[in-house]
């Protein structure tokens, strides 16, 4: 058993502080929120350079060969700074999707580009009636000599201008069966790709999309045919834990910024963090942030222990950081009064990013319905 | 012990049913919900609320109002909500009004509460300061007398609908001796006055519904005080007590938890409706049965001010409950908009995304985060309850 | 509309009130709980001269004529000092059902009896299956000429030395049928009926019941054949508001004397009652208790007005109740400390007697499913 | 990171399984649960675990102790509360242990340490006072100096089984001036010395587990004082540290809610298992939540104890932490209890009774109200982390 970091998690968590504490500010995030793509080009070459986009990836496919405790390490600092660059959707999400894949041409000729920052690949993984089940599919593919054609709607694929998007469509199977599905990377300026684009309120650009009988080449597709949900699940199943990191970054921010004003803002003559029942209240947002670090570290330790409770305990640490990061958001806007609704102050971005992460591949009631599968009724 | 209706209270209720039918209008609704349409249409909409004597029914008779009883005020609210439509915005006809009747000069009450009741005059309300929110003692925007006129400077902040105001009716600090609540004057100040600028504040909603209000050496005459010099945390005090009880959004409430029970028998999970989710009827149960109460709570409050009795301590209590359950509820509201409750309108003119049931969700819940601080936050709320009820 | 007291109310709270200040201390309720009865006898008799047994029934069985909010006097004043004689198991459950009861020489009978404190009564309700649904009832009622023989066995009946027991019993229909159902009147000592008495933690002396073949004449029937369960449940729905209404006269005890606590209490050399995070946590104690209520008064006019939607909001309240009572007291015991957890000290047994009201006749997971079966699922 | 045991860690746990089998038989069970028989049986049962060597666990391998890690100690306590098994009782091992071989003299040491270990020698803790709760400064139990003795006098409450202690180890007052930490000694007593009298406190679960401890003239030899005289709150002090960790209560939290699981599946609504109605798994899954990731904050905690970090402010957390889902879980054991929760058993020869789910339920449930009393109340852990943790 053993909770500690090794060095190089160390080193490679301090750099990446150090690096957005130095250029990171909320009005450079401002201006970035301007920007149209909804992220900053110029930031995403610098993770490149960095090399922070290899973190996630094998070494033998040129990547630093990190796990899901180095993954987290980074999106817990980008939490912490609220970075808006598609880290998750494109490496820790898409990027794992093809590098976990056993096609290993698609892979081998896509992966250098992942991780130079050329190319950006989002995960369509929403239908309209899927409500956050990965089984729940209806889009299909259908096998026409070495091609497919997919016809389906996605929604709220995240990163709106990716270069090319995964589309999970069904080859065989029902409604709901994890068998017959199958996994196409396909180009996202192709032509009859309908998209709808739009902005979400964490600042991420986001779509719908649209395609009746668009052509795929089978060379395009990641597993054997209708066996991709395997790869999706454990992809999922991590990614998730990436995203509840970046909101233990959230939430670790949060209570100490309240601290920090409450320090400060004087009401009554003195400093309202003199007030016990305010004192109290931050030192539950303190308590909460480190509930959800426990089990955040309790999720990595099953991954990495490939223990057969990973999906029970990725599902538990959902629903917490679904119920506290709000709450503790919530109360960051509350004890910040005033200053906590002006949207020209962080404080309430960060209660739109936490309030996004919850919605992002289930809310905490869908993921309480899993933990409650799973655990009562096996 | 009972809530039956009278005759009398019946046949008013099919009074206010109908008029809401017949005058809040699909289109009306629409225009109101629109940034760009909301003050021309608010104030069509209280002009024809005022054409039945019902905008400013908690005035005396003598100025116009209705004397209305507790279940009269009970019934109205409900048929608004019934309809969605809204009632009138407080800060003219609710908050200043009773403060111009009660301690306004025979002038001011023939030059400000006919315009006001009227909608011809829209107020908005000058308390906050940045450093004095809750702490209203701590203001510093200073007006110093120079002949008959004072000179204001200084900033106010948070002031809702600043931007489409005529009025502004502010507190300002006269005085820097004794006890700092004996040192604030009550002024009404025309939007028009030279050295008064607005500069917007967009809240966490995206949207713009507070302001800065900056004055720089604005002139105003005295004859715009109420009351007497320094004695403004007085006239100041008794508005306070009112919006506490307006904020609790009883039938604000009311409305939206139908809101919610409707869209969550519309889908959720595994395509059924969410209602058919157990964990979540549960926890819509548990919101509807703390309104239940708090509907009964206000009830209560109403009817004492019948009784004759000044809403003390029971409004501080309804703002407390009010604004908490308005919260529960906006948050089941985004909780089940689904993936649309996260999209944000960049343009005012992308009207279906704006109209969308997710996009309301996602601005009421945001803006209702403002309804725990304002008004006096309630922590505040619940140090005055401690000291005064409960002797602390 | 109109939830102001009359005149007659505001003499009946002010003489129960003072009357209790008087005599009913705590250490008066130490006594009596040790008395083998689990309550006075000679306080029941005063409770019977004083009046307070007529009050919710009609003048012309010489009643007082009181109604629902009458009897939630007396009941919120008897929660405030936490008497503990059986007037809610005696007088508002199973009078009301003999008062209420179509069977008029019974009556005529036995309610003069009830009303002068020499008789009591109690009401078998509850069963092993049953989970508190008062159409779940597998006791049978065979007829055999004039009389009926009874079967069954019941749970929790209060009050274990009451002199006579309604048990409600089966002459027709399925397990959860509420045709079928009649209610006879039992000897309490009489042969057949197997008692195991215990004491409740609220300090009631209760009994578990079993009889196999006891013999009832038809004349102690309290409705026609087969049609009690209206009766049964319009009682219970006002006997459950009653109950509702101790709760909230214990409520509002509790906070007031942690209030009265924590202004004398010294911690760090000041009154605890000056800590803010306390004060805002009694504030808490005192809103709950406000809600409550609100609601109990919602459901009083409820039953007042006739309305549709009594079973509704009967529900809601004990929900309420449960939840807030139960919280209420916690905090209450919490602020005291120490103090709260010694028996000696009466605290505790208000936050025993909140969970047994909570446990009466369905707790609020109970109630919860109720109330949303008659709103989400009609 | 990682959870994975290593070989040995792997043979440590199978001993330990198979040791609690063969030991921990149903009769000693029932023996520690009963009043009558739970001093001799608990006794019994240390002594077990003391010929393992495991009683003492904590101590330096120089007294006896295990030096074991993080990791041994988590798979202990998980094998212990599999078989729903209790570590020692606390007062003598657990705390005072720690202050005996670090700050006792040699002699003290030779005397008391071995029968300490090996369950020869009870002891009780006399901190609290009336009046001097988790104010500890403020207790006013005096001992004054009269040749090689103090006399002391005075009364400690809340004192966990007084009634069976040999030895109660005490904060007295032996200084007005300074600092009141700075006046305070910590004297090791006999029970048996004359001037000393128990009387009983009963709890709100109806059971006598906490007493008052009078002290009349007590003689006490100097030799009894540990370390220097008006040092004894930086003694105290290590040992409330280890205290609160202790009480998070973390495997007696997993060993309930397997019996909440179990019990739950047997009856609820319907005559379906409780597990069956959605709303109260989903209750019993936001416990579960709680506790999965409390479990984790202990293994932080013992894990940084490992790595030379004292347990500081962590401790607080988990005291904190762990109360409260001790609570969350004795709440649901009443609640699934159904009718025999609220049964109490008047004398402690009703077996039956005593020994039913229900029944228990209740006890824990109300004994266990007092977690977030004891041990420095839960404010005042709130206090302590929102000066040290957090600034303020």
């Amino acid at each position: 058993m053993n909770f500690s970091m090794t060095e190089e998690q160390l080193m490679l968590k301090d750099s990446v502080a150090k690096y957005l504490q130095d250029t990171y500010s909320a009005e450079h995030r401002v201006n970035i929120l301007k920007q149209t793509r909804g992220y900053s080009a110029e930031n995403w070459q610098t993770f490149a350079d960095l090399g922070w986009l290899t973190v996630p990836f094998a070494e033998e496919d040129g990547g630093f060969g990190g796990n899901i405790s180095d993954v987290s390490i980074i999106m817990e600092e980008f939490g912490s700074a609220l970075v808006i660059e598609p880290f998750w959707s494109g490496v820790v999400l898409a990027g794992q999707l093809i590098a976990r894949s056993n096609n290993d041409s698609l892979k081998k000729h896509l992966m250098p580009t992942l991780m130079s920052g050329e190319q950006l690949v989002s995960f369509a993984f929403l239908e309209p009636q899927s409500v956050f089940m990965l089984n729940h599919l209806t889009t299909t593919a259908t096998k026409v000599g070495d091609n497919y054609l997919l016809s389906g709607e996605k929604r709220v694929v995240l990163n709106a201008t990716a270069d090319s998007i995964l589309i999970p469509a069904r080859t065989a199977g029902d409604g709901s069966s994890e068998q017959g599905i199958s996994l196409f990377l396909v180009d996202a300026n192709g032509p009859g790709l309908q998209r709808d684009v739009y902005r979400l309120m964490d600042g991420q650009l986001a779509m719908d999309i649209r395609f009746d009988g668009i052509q795929v080449s089978s060379a395009r597709m990641l597993t054997a045919e209708g066996e991709a949900f395997p790869l999706i699940s454990e992809v999922v199943s991590e990614a998730l834990v990436a995203l509840c990191a970046e909101a233990v970054g959230a939430m670790n921010h949060l209570y100490k910024a309240t601290a920090d004003y409450c320090r400060t803002r004087e009401q009554f003559g003195v400093a309202i963090g003199t007030f016990q029942a305010l004192q109290h209240r931050i030192v539950d947002m303190f308590m909460a942030t480190e509930q959800c670090r426990s089990l955040l570290m309790r999720a990595q330790c099953s991954i990495l222990d490939g223990s057969s409770d990973i999906q029970r305990d990725v599902a538990a640490l959902k629903v917490m950081i679904g119920k506290h990061g709000r709450h503790v958001a919530e109360e960051a806007v509350q004890l910040h009064g005033g200053m906590g609704m002006s949207n020209e102050m962080p404080i309430g971005i960060y209660l739109k990013r936490l309030m996004m992460i919850d919605s992002y591949l289930g809310n905490k009631d869908h993921h309480r319905r899993q933990f409650c599968k799973l655990r009562y009724c096996a | 012990m009972h809530t039956k209706l009278s005759h009398q209270e019946l046949a008013f209720q099919e009074d206010v049913r109908v008029f809401m039918r017949e005058n809040f209008t699909p289109e009306l609704a629409e225009k109101i919900a629109h940034p760009a349409t909301f003050k021309s249409a608010t104030i069509e909409w209280q002009k024809r609320l005022d054409s039945r004597g019902w905008a400013a029914n908690g005035w005396p008779e003598e100025h116009g109002g209705g004397a209305w009883s507790a279940t009269q005020k009970y019934i109205y609210c409900n048929e608004l909500a019934a309809v969605g439509a809204p009632d009138v915005i407080p800060m003219g006809i609710k908050m200043l009004g009773p403060v111009l009747y009660s301690y306004g000069s025979e002038e001011q009450k023939q030059k400000f509460l006919p315009a006001t009741k009227s909608s011809d005059m829209w107020w908005c309300q000058g308390y906050s300061e940045v450093g004095a929110g809750s702490d209203l003692a701590a203001l510093k925007t200073r007006a110093v007398r120079d002949g008959d006129d004072y000179i204001v400077n200084g900033a106010k902040i948070w002031t809702t609908y600043a931007q489409y105001a005529d009025w502004i009716f502010c507190l300002v600090k006269t005085s820097d001796e004794g006890r700092p609540q004996g040192c604030i004057s009550f002024l009404l100040i025309d939007m028009k006055t030279p050295g008064i600028s607005v500069s917007p504040i967009i809240s966490i909603d995206e949207e713009h519904h507070l302001n800065e209000v900056h004055f720089e050496n604005v002139r105003i005459p005295v004859g715009n005080r109420i009351g007497e010099e320094n004695q403004g945390w007085t006239y100041a005090k008794a508005l306070l007590t009112y919006e506490r009880t307006a904020i609790a959004g009883v039938a604000y409430c009311k409305h939206t938890l139908e809101k919610v029970r409707k869209l969550a028998s519309q889908g959720g999970e595994e395509s059924l409706s969410l209602l058919d989710d157990v964990d979540f009827q549960a926890r819509l149960a548990d919101v509807e049965i703390e309104f239940m109460a708090l509907e009964f709570l206000e009830l209560r409050v109403l009817s004492s001010i019948d009784n004759g009795e000044a809403p003390g301590m029971e409004s501080s209590l309804l703002k407390l409950k009010g604004s908490e359950v308005q919260q529960l509820v906006q948050t089941l509201l985004w909780d089940i908009a689904g993936s649309s409750g996260g999209m944000v309108p960049d343009m005012h003119d992308a009207k279906a995304l704006w109209e969308c049931q997710g996009n309301v969700a996602r601005r009421e819940y945001m803006f209702g985060r403002a309804a725990t601080i304002y008004g006096g936050s309630n922590e505040v709320q619940r140090n005055i309850i401690a000291k005064y009820a409960l002797g602390l």
